[in-house]
């Protein structure tokens, strides 16, 4: 009986997390539109206009290129799918999430991989000329983001002795010390870096351009229509949510819910909202005052993430 | 006695063949005594593998287990050669290349050539032995220059020339021994019989025997072809006949060795294993290099050969080097793979250039394609020449650089395996120009007639035999190898 | 005879042997080397007749009388054979001019004697001080193999250091076993006989006058 | 019983070499096929019999080869080795009875085949220095034989012989003499000897000894700089002969380092190992960069064999580290890790070489800028593929992911510690591990994106045929294993403990609870792959459902149609305006153009009449090894040299000739005097 409870609690969160993260992430695209365009002197759409251009696309038919395969179709479910699974089993609202023990850092890393790599395979199967530059350029900043990414985790890990998610945000509640050592300070630098590149915004790429030849993650979406269009903005605004609620998560960790119980939940949420609203704030002001990169200049930004991170965890190692 | 028969039977078949205008039927009969040659070989080995020496006319023939082991590699690649050169003899009368009386003339020399080589075996007598290895010079002599081409004359030519001053020296190192023997101390009655070299070996002067050894090493390594004295090798090989070149390459040079390796054992008791060591490694190593250096840009696929024999030589020498019971007997067993394998390379060798026309690597292209039994059995023994399983010049390479390594000769060892690596490169270039390739169009793959292809692979069969299965060759190898081991 | 005569018989007939090998160098004209091996021959025989004589030693007599029907008379005719059909029968350009190749000679000599330290040593009896002359025939033998251009010459060459082998071995050890020495010689007459076959047929076949035309044959 | 097993193995493999020599067309490869089933069974059976009970099966005869007779003992380790090589063999000679038809039936490739699994199979059952050289030089053969396949057609594949040869004999060489000088120092030559004896040597021996071994293994393992060879003959060799060789000999190539280092030689200093990972981390990068770059399919296969081979190296080195710092349990994991990613990359290789030869057998080229579309030409090879490119880029659900977590749980795991040789190499390592997979990533979205989505770049792509019902049968199951492995790793795990306990004589690291998740005793490091692979299972449905609840009655069916894609208002767009394999890796290759070194050349000619109007522009890039091109040519070009001034030696003056022997004869006398 005890054991029924625990685990519907368990599934309850889960489905909370998802829930609040999809929506969410429509808000904070909105959220972040609205303060550029403030800053920028428009009105600007209400906050959640993503919301009703998502039940439009959704309401459209979906169309697909001569030629292509099911990869095509498969494409968007898989981005989507990625973000929901590691979404339930993170240490986003609650600390102690379901699955929580096996909920590892290096595992959340592969599986959303896995969902951009099915992005880059379907834009190259449109068989067309964008599609193959979009894939090839988001491949090369995939590819380059990986060192940062992996090594920051294993700054944390080793500081942690784990590379458990909850562990990891439990020990900043525990011992405030940890977050502040350099080792997190410097790895948690590079995690950001690698969270604007890897979520295609600026300095990496123009979420909002019209220009193909300047598009990255644009270019391949560019065949998408109708729901799978809807599926993809879906997925890449939560994807967003997810690693900046992650990202607060590991550097503020507190008010997240750390034991079982609606109120505390409730706190976790409010205090995520907070944190990801003013993270994500913050990211569109800076994105009003910088210009995007050079494709060719990028290795350089990413290669200082990569110093970072290794900063990090020699840090971390050399005692 | 069976010693002397086995010396009989093929001097009486020379006779027949000189007596008789060449048949068919006479190729045929050397052919048979050569079989006869190596049955006399298994038996002799059965009877003296186990027991002591058997001896005739007061020691003068003296068949022990090594001499045994020489006799069978004799028969074994005799057979090969002789039943080739009925095919060559053929080819050569019918085309009008050579009349019958040459063909005669040939038959006669080559049973010459075998009854000496036996004779240089079973000699008991190291005098005897080296008028034995002097006869094959002369007699082989007349074989090189056999086409009575400029270039066979010429080959013939240096042949003589340098390989009779080094057997010259050879002799100058034999009288020394015997002077070393007449003056060691309490010894009664002094021969050149090696078994009694053997038993004052002990009481020789050291200062003389030093000088015999290295003259005897320089003398008779002009006829193992060991680096420096191996310049007339590839000339030679290269002007022969087919067989001939097979039978030379194959057992000659070896009997010369085995000459050696008997005068290393005396040697070795008077002076200790030592100086000939050295000497030893040193011509090893220098035919390797030797080997190595002009097999890299060789352009003429039978002097390709013959400076893989040189190498081979070379690595025999060193396992003599190494002198432990397993290294000899390793260099015994590799005396009978390179043998066989080199044969087999020989004749095919001839076939190419009867086929081909041409003895230049870069004239001969895609046999493999074209001639497939042909260039099967070039390749294969290609395979087996580069000491590669399951031939048996694998594991005799193997067991000879284990010996070295274990008497400390591990950089000598070091050495030969990296310009064993440079031949292997060279030789696999070579034999890729040679073998592979596609068949140019409307060219049909020739089929290669059967007393040609079955003697070959029936070499090759053997060489991979006695590389995998260890009886019953095993213990007659320990045994040979004990005799001049102590 | 008494040992005075004796050695000094035999050191005079050695020591002709060594002499003719220096004059073999010396000679430009391949009849009068021919002629010179001839006295050699001959010496080698006196020297073994000697020893003979002075150890009553019957073989030893029959094999010098042997020595010099073949090395003083068979043999050289066999070479002159080969200068009958041979025009030009002037060594006119070795490899190493005649004077430098006599100081060659000379140091060869000094280095015969070096090297045959031990064996004089145990030898110790008044013959075996003469073994280098010996070694040292042989050497120049060699020594005139590698310089000389003439097929003649070579041939020459050969029999010089078989000549010096034999002397080592008659001062040695007063010959070794006959049937291996009788076995030696013919095998020495043979290869005199090969060697004059075929440089007939390479000269009259192919004109090869000179052993620096043998080239065809090289990596 | 278990002795039957092993001369079965043997017997077996020997038949079907003879039958597959000596019988008819029609008959051969079936025969073959059938006999190396039976080899390959005798050789599972043998090793689950060792694997369960423990007990090492042993076997010996004086009767085989000369002078040194044959000794076989399967021990754990070498059981692991022979099921991963035997599952692979099940696999690709299945694939070859439909291969066989593409040039792969002649009698010589009828029979090098079998005798290549036979010998790969027995390769670890020995356990004598002659039995395991006559092995390894009989596998070295065959497969050369199967590399030769199509020489005649091929001048590629001469060359690519050449290279395979040459290379693997010198390092066949460098093991010969490793091994002897074990032997000789410790009295006999069988293992069980040496490992007895081989404690008592002195450092420097058993220094030599490794290093020797590394050199040898590592060149037959692809192993940065040695790896010239294996791009050449892994992409030459046909279809089922490049997956036993990429999926199953490079495996024998760790086997080697594994018997040497670790259970020979007992393990050894700090310095071997940070050898062992140095040379793993300049692979695996090397490989993946290579592996990126590359727009030939099988070369792109075959380097990033090279690269993974570096991630399994690295492993080994990270194990013996931690092992010589004091760190048992790290260790332990490193070494499970090590062999995990080893059988893994077996399997997914396997899958990827099988589809990549049935590409071959379909189309005729390997060359992705000519393949495309053959996702819907040929779907199950298509999908094989893609399988395989999943796991080798390490993504869930497939093994190659539980791999490289693995691994890195162990690295993280090994930190922090005093020794900063250890610390800084390990840091290395996860560097390079990071980078590696990044560009695996790439190059595998590369090939599959290329050569199998999109629209076909030529008639033979548009007209490819899905290949035959054997082959596909022979690709899928690797296929599947890969994702079985994936969900399931405790299937194997527990193997690859006792085999790594036989090895680095280490105690068990992980506990598996029950088929779901995978805890490392004594860490906190869970996963729980089944649970992720459901959980995305049922985010996929989901997703899938929302998507056709939204979908409009109104619309008319099929749901989705297809259009002309957008070409930025031109109409019709060609298959040539696709990206083709080099423009994808453009990119990449400019980040790293000082490794690379790519050699372009652009050349614009003008209309004559007019320098304004450009005829035609050709743009041709190629990155062949640079290692190649600045180290290996350059060494040839010198031997070469050598060859060309020692003809002198042998200028056909005889007096030159015996110059030599007089100079001879008076350096003796002066020494000897």
């Amino acid at each position: 009986m005890n054991g029924l409870t625990h685990v519907l609690t368990q599934v309850l969160v889960a489905l909370f997390q998802v829930a609040a993260v999809a929506v969410g992430g429509p808000l904070l695209l909105g959220l972040m539109r609205k303060v550029r365009s403030r800053l920028e002197g428009r009105a600007g759409a209400p906050i959640h206009q993503p919301l009703l251009d998502l039940r439009k696309l959704f309401a459209k038919q979906r169309m697909r290129p001569r030629d292509s395969s099911w990869v095509f179709g498969a494409g968007p479910v898989v981005l989507v799918a990625t973000v929901v699974a590691v979404t339930a089993v993170s240490p986003l609202v609650s600390a102690s999430p379901p699955l929580g023990q096996s909920s590892d850092f290096f595992a959340v890393v592969f599986v959303l991989l896995l969902g951009s790599v099915l992005l880059a395979l379907s834009a190259l199967d449109t068989g067309t000329a964008f599609g193959g530059m979009g894939s090839s350029r988001s491949m090369t900043i995939g590819a380059l983001c990986e060192p940062a990414l992996l090594v920051a985790i294993l700054a944390m890990a080793i500081a942690a002795r784990t590379s458990n998610l909850p562990a990891l945000v439990r020990v900043g509640i525990s011992h405030p010390a940890v977050i502040a050592s350099p080792a997190r300070i410097l790895a948690l630098a590079s995690f950001l870096v690698v969270i604007l590149a890897e979520s295609g915004r600026l300095p990496v790429d123009n979420p909002s351009t019209h220009l193909e030849l300047t598009m990255i993650h644009e270019a391949m979406v560019l065949e998408y229509s109708g729901a799978d269009l809807g599926l993809i903005i879906l997925g890449e605004s939560m994807r967003l949510v997810f690693l900046l609620g992650l990202f607060v998560n590991l550097f503020v960790p507190w008010g997240v819910a750390d034991r079982p119980g609606v109120l505390f939940v409730g706190l976790g949420l409010l205090a995520l909202v907070a944190k990801v609203c003013a993270v994500g704030a913050t990211i569109a002001v800076f994105e009003v005052f910088t210009a995007k990169l050079r494709l060719f200049r990028l290795p350089e930004l990413l290669a200082g993430g990569f110093v970072l991170a290794l900063l990090g965890a020699l840090t971390a190692v050399v005692r | 006695m069976l010693a002397f028969v086995l010396l009989l039977i093929p001097a009486a078949t020379g006779c027949v063949a000189a007596a008789t205008p060449w048949r068919r039927w006479i190729g045929w009969l050397c052919t048979a005594s050569l079989g006869f040659v190596l049955v006399t070989g298994v038996v002799l080995a059965v009877l003296v593998v186990h027991r002591p020496a058997l001896s005739a006319f007061g020691g003068v023939l003296r068949v022990d287990a090594l001499s045994a082991f020489m006799v069978i590699v004799i028969g074994a690649i005799g057979l090969l050669a002789v039943c080739q050169s009925v095919r060559y003899l053929e080819r050569e009368v019918s085309s009008g290349r050579s009349s019958a009386r040459r063909a005669t003339l040939y038959s006669v020399l080559v049973q010459g050539f075998i009854t000496a080589m036996l004779l240089a075996v079973v000699a008991g007598n190291v005098g005897v032995m080296w008028v034995a290895v002097e006869a094959t010079t002369i007699i082989t002599t007349f074989l090189v220059g056999y086409r009575r081409t400029r270039e066979a004359l010429e080959a013939s030519w240096k042949y003589v020339i340098i390989c009779s001053v080094g057997i010259a020296l050879a002799f100058l190192g034999t009288v020394l021994v015997y002077l070393a023997a007449l003056h060691a101390g309490g010894v009664t009655h002094v021969s050149l019989q090696w078994t009694s070299l053997m038993s004052v070996a002990h009481h020789l002067d050291p200062g003389v025997m030093r000088l015999a050894l290295a003259l005897l090493v320089l003398g008779y390594g002009t006829k193992v072809g060991l680096a420096p004295m191996h310049s007339w090798l590839p000339d030679a090989h290269s002007q022969a006949p087919a067989p001939v070149s097979a039978l030379m390459s194959g057992v000659l040079l070896t009997v010369a060795f085995y000459v050696l390796l008997r005068f290393k054992a005396v040697a070795d008791g008077a002076l200790g294993v030592g100086f000939s060591r050295m000497l030893f490694v040193t011509a090893g190593l220098l035919s390797l290099a030797v080997a190595a250096s002009l097999l890299l840009s060789q352009r003429d696929y039978k002097r390709m050969l013959a400076y893989h024999s040189v190498e081979h030589m070379g690595l025999i020498a060193l396992g003599a080097a190494a002198g432990t019971p397993l290294a000899i007997a390793a260099v015994l067993l590799h005396v009978l793979g390179h043998g066989l394998a080199k044969a087999v390379l020989f004749l095919a060798s001839g076939e190419i250039l009867i086929v081909e026309g041409a003895t230049e690597i870069d004239q001969v292209k895609a046999l493999l394609a074209r001639r497939p039994a042909l260039g099967g059995v070039f390749a294969f023994g290609l395979v087996a020449l580069l000491g590669l399983p399951p031939f048996s010049l694998f594991i005799s390479e193997l067991n000879m650089l284990r010996a070295e390594v274990h008497v400390g000769l591990g950089w000598v060892a070091a050495i030969s395996l990296v310009l064993m690596a440079v031949i292997f490169g060279s030789v696999m270039s070579h034999g890729r120009h040679m073998l592979f390739g596609a068949r140019p169009d409307g060219e049909v793959a020739h089929k290669s007639p059967l007393n040609v292809s079955v003697p070959l692979i029936g070499g090759l069969v053997a060489c991979g035999a006695i590389g995998v299965l260890a009886w019953p060759l095993d213990t007659l190898l320990r045994a040979a190898a004990m005799v001049v081991v102590k | 005879m008494n040992g005075a005569t004796y050695s000094s018989f035999l050191e005079i007939a050695a020591g002709l042997v060594i002499l003719c090998a220096f004059v073999t160098l010396w000679r430009r004209s391949l009849r009068a080397i021919v002629r010179t091996l001839a006295v050699q021959g001959m010496a080698l025989g006196v020297v073994a007749i000697v020893l003979g004589v002075h150890r009553r030693d019957v073989v030893l007599i029959v094999v010098g009388c042997l020595v010099v029907l073949a090395k003083g008379l068979a043999i050289p005719t066999l070479v002159r054979r080969v200068l009958a059909n041979e025009p030009m029968s002037r060594e006119t350009s070795p490899l190493v001019n005649v004077p430098s190749s006599l100081v060659g000679a000379g140091a060869l000599t000094f280095l015969a004697y070096g090297a045959t330290r031990p064996v004089v040593a145990l030898v110790s009896t008044s013959a075996g001080r003469l073994i280098p002359l010996g070694v040292a025939t042989l050497l120049i033998g060699f020594f005139s193999m590698v310089v000389r251009r003439k097929a003649v010459s070579q041939i020459v060459g050969l029999l010089l250091v078989d000549n010096g082998i034999a002397l080592v071995a008659f001062l040695a050890t007063a010959g070794v076993p006959l049937l291996v020495e009788l076995g030696a010689s013919l095998d020495v007459l043979l290869v005199v006989v090969v060697l004059r076959v075929l440089a007939v047929q390479l000269w009259s076949k192919f004109a090869v006058l000179d052993l620096d035309q043998l080239q065809e044959l090289h990596d | 019983m278990n002795e039957v097993y092993v001369v079965t193995v043997g017997l077996a493999g020997l038949i079907a070499a003879i039958l597959g020599g000596a019988l008819p067309l029609a008959s051969r490869v079936g025969a073959a096929v059938a006999l190396t089933w039976l080899s390959c069974g005798a050789g599972i059976a043998a090793a689950v019999s060792v694997l369960s009970s423990g007990h090492v099966i042993s076997l010996s005869t004086t009767a085989i080869l000369p002078l040194t007779g044959v000794t076989l003992v399967l021990n754990p380790l070498g059981a692991l080795f022979v099921i991963s090589i035997s599952v692979v063999a099940l696999a690709s000679t299945l694939y070859w009875l439909g291969y066989a038809s593409h040039g792969l039936d002649t009698r010589s490739a009828s029979s090098a085949l079998p005798l290549f699994v036979t010998s790969m199979l027995l390769v670890p059952f020995a356990a004598s220095v002659a039995t395991f050289l006559v092995l390894w030089e009989m596998m070295a053969l065959t497969s050369l034989v199967l590399v030769l396949t199509d020489q005649s057609r091929r001048e590629a594949a001469r060359s690519a012989a050449q290279w395979y040869a040459v290379m693997t004999h010198a390092g066949a060489a460098a093991i010969l003499l490793a091994l002897i000088l074990l032997s000789a120092h410790s009295g006999g030559q069988t293992f069980a000897d040496i490992e007895a004896h081989a404690r008592h040597l002195s450092g420097a021996v058993r220094g030599t000894i490794f290093v020797l071994a590394l050199l040898g293994f590592g060149s037959k393992a692809g192993a940065v700089p040695l790896h010239v060879w294996l791009p050449k003959a892994h992409a030459e060799a046909p279809g089922p002969a490049s997956a036993l060789m990429s999926g199953a000999m490079v495996n024998l190539g760790i086997y080697g380092i594994i018997l040497v280092g670790n259970e020979l030689l007992g393990g050894g200093p700090v310095w071997w190992w940070l050898l062992v990972s140095l040379l793993g981390v300049v692979s695996a990068l090397y490989g993946a960069l290579y592996a990126a770059t590359s727009s030939d399919l099988k070369r792109l296969l075959a380097y990033s064999t090279t690269d993974n081979m570096g991630l399994v190296l690295i492993a080994l080195g990270a194990s013996g580290l931690f092992g010589a710092v004091g760190r048992p349990t790290t260790a332990a994991i490193a070494m499970v890790a090590a062999l995990l990613l080893l059988i893994n990359h077996s399997v997914f290789k396997g899958a990827l070489f099988l589809a990549a030869g049935a590409v071959q057998a379909a189309t005729g080229t390997r060359d992705l800028d000519r393949l495309g579309g053959l996702m819907r030409r040929m779907p199950v090879t298509g999908v094989v593929f893609f399988v395989g490119a999943l796991s080798v880029a390490a993504l869930p659900p497939f093994n190659g992911f539980v791999g490289e977590w693995l691994l890195f749980q162990g690295l993280l795991h090994g930190l922090p510690t005093s020794n900063t040789s250890v610390v800084i190499s390990v840091a290395v390592a996860v560097a390079a591990l990071a980078l590696t997979g990044g560009l695996t990533v790439a190059a595998f979205v590369k090939a599959t994106g290329i050569g199998f989505l999109g629209r076909a770049r030529s008639i033979e792509a548009a007209e490819a045929h899905e290949a035959a019902i054997t082959m596909r049968l022979g690709a899928a199951a690797l296929a599947t294993l890969c994702l079985v492995l994936g969900l399931v790793p405790m299937l194997v795990l527990p193997a690859i403990e006792r085999a790594a306990a036989s090895a680095g004589r280490v105690s068990a690291t992980s506990a598996t609870g029950g088929w779901i998740s995978l805890h490392l005793l004594g860490l906190r490091g869970v996963l729980a792959p089944s649970l992720l692979a459901g959980g995305l299972a049922i985010a996929v449905l989901v997703v899938i459902v929302i998507r056709r609840l939204t979908h409009r009655r109104s619309h008319a069916w099929p749901a989705v149609n297809p259009v002309e894609p957008w070409g930025s208002g031109r109409k019709l767009q060609t298959a040539r305006m696709q990206y083709t394999a080099t423009s994808f890796a453009e990119p990449l290759q400019r980040v790293f153009d000082d490794v690379i070194r790519p050699s372009r050349d652009l050349d614009v000619s003008h209309f004559v009449e007019s320098r304004y109007y450009i005829e035609r522009i050709a743009y041709h890039t190629s990155n062949d090894d640079v290692l190649e091109r600045h180290f290996y040519r350059p060494f040839i070009a010198s031997v070469r040299w050598w060859g060309q001034r020692a003809r002198r030696l042998q200028n056909g003056s005889v007096h030159r000739y015996l110059a030599f022997g007089f100079v001879a004869l008076v350096i003796v006398l002066v020494v000897v005097a």
